[in-house]
């Protein structure tokens, strides 16, 4: 066939072939990849003992125990809470009812046992000043 | 009878204008009618090849424009009337020479007994079963020139051909050239050695 | 090469009366910069006074992203109309955009440690700006690779603009998994969730890296000209 | 076109002879020296393999593109009417026939050495097939850029690696998600996603850098 049609047929292909791929990505997306696991998706899905996983989710209030090097502590996602426990340094952003991601294994269905405790910091930059004055105005939401 | 020897009824006619190429040469035109022969002489790294393959359309020319036919050369359809022979002879050194006739035959879908014919004209057709490699560089340039026996293309683009030949291969591309010409071909030849009577290009 | 000499010779007639400038007020901006972002600017609620890396990682990252913009924009100039002149446009901006990576990588690990506790983390955008170096390795590697700098121009231009899908990927990687790295301060819809008094020195830091930019970017544009002029000359092997 | 591809690729199933060996070796290597600890071994065998698949096939290619090249091959195909994009898919299919299909096949009877559970080494068998169009792909292009210079293989990995990490990412987490038992159907897609666009991608750099190879 004359190389013009030829042409046409494979940059339309092409095109096709681009299509479906976007198509494929977008559906992966609808269900995001996750980076780590929140608790309740822990509490649904099955998981292997000695498999390594990461969950993330908020430092719950006044659940901070801390004996020594030993810390005990909840996560949560306003759903399902999570016992944690870690012996090692806490990341000096971790405080309560801040986001945390730890790393580690599920020893029991609701204990976690914690290799390393990655702190989370959302996107605002503000001066220790202007945050105290907004929590006496009662205006500052402490956990999102 | 092959089909190469059917003679050319279209008028053609290959022009070449002020085409250049970077530190080689600029501003070169030249023009090439039917039943004529070109030679381009010049000493080595003068541009020789790099010429053949830009009239061959393998090296876009920084400026200039080749006219093929009367038109501006529309690229597939020009290279379906050339046939280009160049320094590496576009043979797989691996294969068996039966092999690369099934590639050739794959390759320009020419009837194999097309190829096989070329091949006795060229004198090579006995060494069948053997390692391409393992023939002589002289064999092996004869095997690249069968081609111009089993491709029926009016305009021929030949790097040196007389290289690595011995004196029957000469005289076989002699006549193979001389009744190209008859029949309406054109060629352009790249080459060291003064060919008398031929009009030349020196680089 | 034949030496089109019409643009060098306006790029230098500009580049006389910029090159200064952008070196005064590079010097201005950057001593500004440092001084409100290190004393005058109050330390973040979270972080304390961990976060003044912050002055030095965005504006070094932005500045990696636009460098290999520019490299981008320049490969095409190579490969659609090869005009040697953005070959040496090309070439001056790689390692600039490479040196601002490294920059962007080290401070972020380093701000990594105090404020999630690790240097590093396979993190969706922390990968994709790896990438990037490797990019920027790659091009100059294939660039060097070749004996004919025309032809190895062209070739790196290639991996440049293959390269360039990893631009919206560093870019989206924020927003699109929920990475470990915080998503985007100031390109946010409600407007930027940075207090002014934070915003203003970074602005300025930002306008420091660009003129530093602009002025190793004439340096490496100027020497390179120099360069293929005695090249031409033919007294430079 | 394609046929001839096939047919040239026939005609070279010697020199496959050594990737396979490579190949083999390099797997037996890297499981003899993870030592018996099976966990170790399950976890770190999917990126293992997937990367020694990459490095096969990135130093393979270049061998088998650089002996075209010298004997004038490349001139030849620029020749033929047919669309270069036509030659880059036929030379990726004859690759996948002769290349990709027998190393999967390899790592799939190869994955007791790394105490793969069944429905692990098919997961791995399925995303090596679906990576691998790619990968020769991209393997192609690196080749063909870096036709004309010493480097190699071992250029070709440098600059073109950092293009063959989704596929690599994507792969792995289907593996990883296999092994959890969690569905794994969103990174399926991804892995799918991605290698058809890298292919696209592959095949159309490729025909801007097949003519620029072969200018000398």
């Amino acid at each position: 066939m004359k190389p013009k049609h030829q042409r046409f047929l494979i940059i339309s292909l092409g095109l096709v072939g681009l299509g479906i791929a976007i198509f494929l990505v977008s559906i992966a997306f609808r269900d995001n990849l996750v980076f780590f696991y929140t608790p309740s998706d822990l509490s649904q899905k099955k998981i292997h003992p000695e498999q390594r996983l990461r969950v993330g989710g908020l430092v719950e209030k006044n659940s901070l125990k801390r004996e020594g090097q030993k810390v005990t502590f909840h996560i949560t996602d306003h759903a399902k809470i999570l016992k944690i426990n870690y012996t090692g340094l806490l990341p000096d952003l971790f405080r309560e009812g801040q986001g945390v991601v730890v790393e580690g294994h599920l020893s029991e269905p609701d204990l976690f046992q914690a290799e390393t405790v990655l702190a989370k910091h959302d996107e605002n930059y503000m001066p220790k000043e202007v945050a105290n004055k907004l929590k006496e105005k009662g205006l500052w939401r402490d956990d999102r | 009878m092959t089909s190469s020897d059917a003679t050319f009824m279209v008028w053609l006619m290959l022009d070449v204008r002020n085409i250049s190429l970077p530190s080689l040469f600029s501003d070169l035109s030249f023009s090439l009618a039917q039943r004529e022969m070109l030679l381009i002489r010049g000493t080595n790294g003068a541009g020789k090849s790099s010429l053949l393959r830009m009239v061959a359309g393998l090296i876009r020319p920084s400026s200039g424009t080749l006219f093929w036919e009367g038109q501006k050369i529309q690229l597939s359809a020009y290279q379906q009337s050339l046939l280009y022979s160049g320094h590496s002879l576009g043979l797989h050194p691996e294969a068996l020479l039966k092999d690369q006739v099934n590639l050739w035959h794959y390759h320009y879908r020419v009837e194999k007994k097309v190829i096989e014919a070329a091949l006795h004209i060229w004198g090579i057709a006995p060494f069948a079963n053997q390692k391409i490699q393992h023939l002589s560089q002289g064999q092996q340039k004869r095997l690249s020139l069968s081609r111009l026996h089993s491709l029926a293309r009016p305009l021929w683009i030949l790097d040196e051909p007389h290289s690595s030949l011995d004196a029957e291969g000469r005289k076989i591309l002699e006549d193979t050239l001389a009744r190209h010409l008859e029949r309406d071909g054109l060629a352009i030849l790249a080459s060291h050695e003064k060919q008398p009577g031929m009009r030349e290009i020196c680089l | 090469m034949k030496f089109t000499l019409a643009k060098p010779r306006y790029f230098f007639k500009i580049t006389n009366f910029l090159f200064p400038l952008a070196l005064v007020l590079g010097a201005l901006c950057f001593a500004a910069g440092l001084y409100s972002a290190l004393v005058t600017s109050p330390p973040d609620y979270q972080q304390g006074d961990a976060m003044r890396i912050m002055y030095i990682h965005v504006p070094a990252s932005w500045m990696a992203l636009f460098c290999y913009g520019a490299l981008a924009l320049f490969s095409l100039f190579v490969l659609v109309w090869r005009h040697p002149f953005a070959e040496i446009l090309a070439i001056s901006v790689a390692p600039i955009g490479a040196l601002f990576t490294v920059l962007s990588l080290v401070t972020g690990s380093l701000w990594g440690k105090p404020m999630w506790g690790t240097y590093w983390v396979w993190d969706a955008r922390l990968t994709s700006v790896l990438v990037l170096l490797f990019l920027y390795g790659g091009y100059w590697a294939l660039y060097k690779a070749y004996a004919h700098s025309a032809q190895g121009i062209r070739a790196a231009s290639l991996l440049a603009l293959i390269g360039v899908i990893n631009l919206p990927i560093i870019k989206g990687s924020v927003d699109w998994w929920n990475t470990l790295h915080q998503p985007a301060s100031i390109t946010k819809f409600g407007g930027p969730s940075i207090h002014p008094s934070m915003l203003l020195p970074l602005g300025l830091m930002t306008a420091a890296y660009g003129f530093y930019f602009l002025v190793l970017f004439i340096l490496r544009a100027r020497t390179e000209l120099n360069k293929r002029k005695l090249l031409v000359q033919g007294n430079l092997s | 076109m394609i046929s001839r591809e096939l047919y040239n690729a026939y005609l070279h199933k010697g020199s496959l002879l050594s990737t396979f060996a490579f190949f083999a070796l390099a797997l037996f290597c890297v499981s003899l020296t993870l030592g018996p600890n099976e966990t170790l071994l399950r976890q770190s065998a999917p990126g293992l393999i997937w990367i020694l698949a990459i490095l096969t096939i990135f130093f393979s290619t270049p061998l088998l593109l650089k002996r075209e090249a010298q004997c004038g091959l490349l001139d030849e195909i620029l020749l033929h009417p047919s669309l270069t994009s036509t030659y880059l898919l036929s030379k990726v299919m004859a690759e996948y026939l002769f290349i990709a299909l027998p190393l999967a096949l390899m790592s799939f009877f190869l994955s007791p050495l790394f105490a793969l559970s069944s429905v692990e080494t098919l997961s791995l068998l399925l995303t090596l097939l679906i990576g691998f169009p790619a990968l020769s792909a991209l393997g192609i292009l690196g080749s063909l850029l870096t036709l004309n210079t010493q480097g190699g293989g071992l250029l070709l990995s440098l600059i073109i690696l950092p293009l063959t990490l989704p596929l690599l990412i994507f792969g792995l987490s289907v593996m990883e998600m296999t092994r959890l038992g969690l569905d794994s159907f969103p990174s399926f897609c991804l892995l799918m996603g991605s290698s058809l666009f890298l292919l696209i991608l592959g095949v159309t750099a490729g025909c801007w850098a097949l003519p620029f190879a072969a200018e000398r």
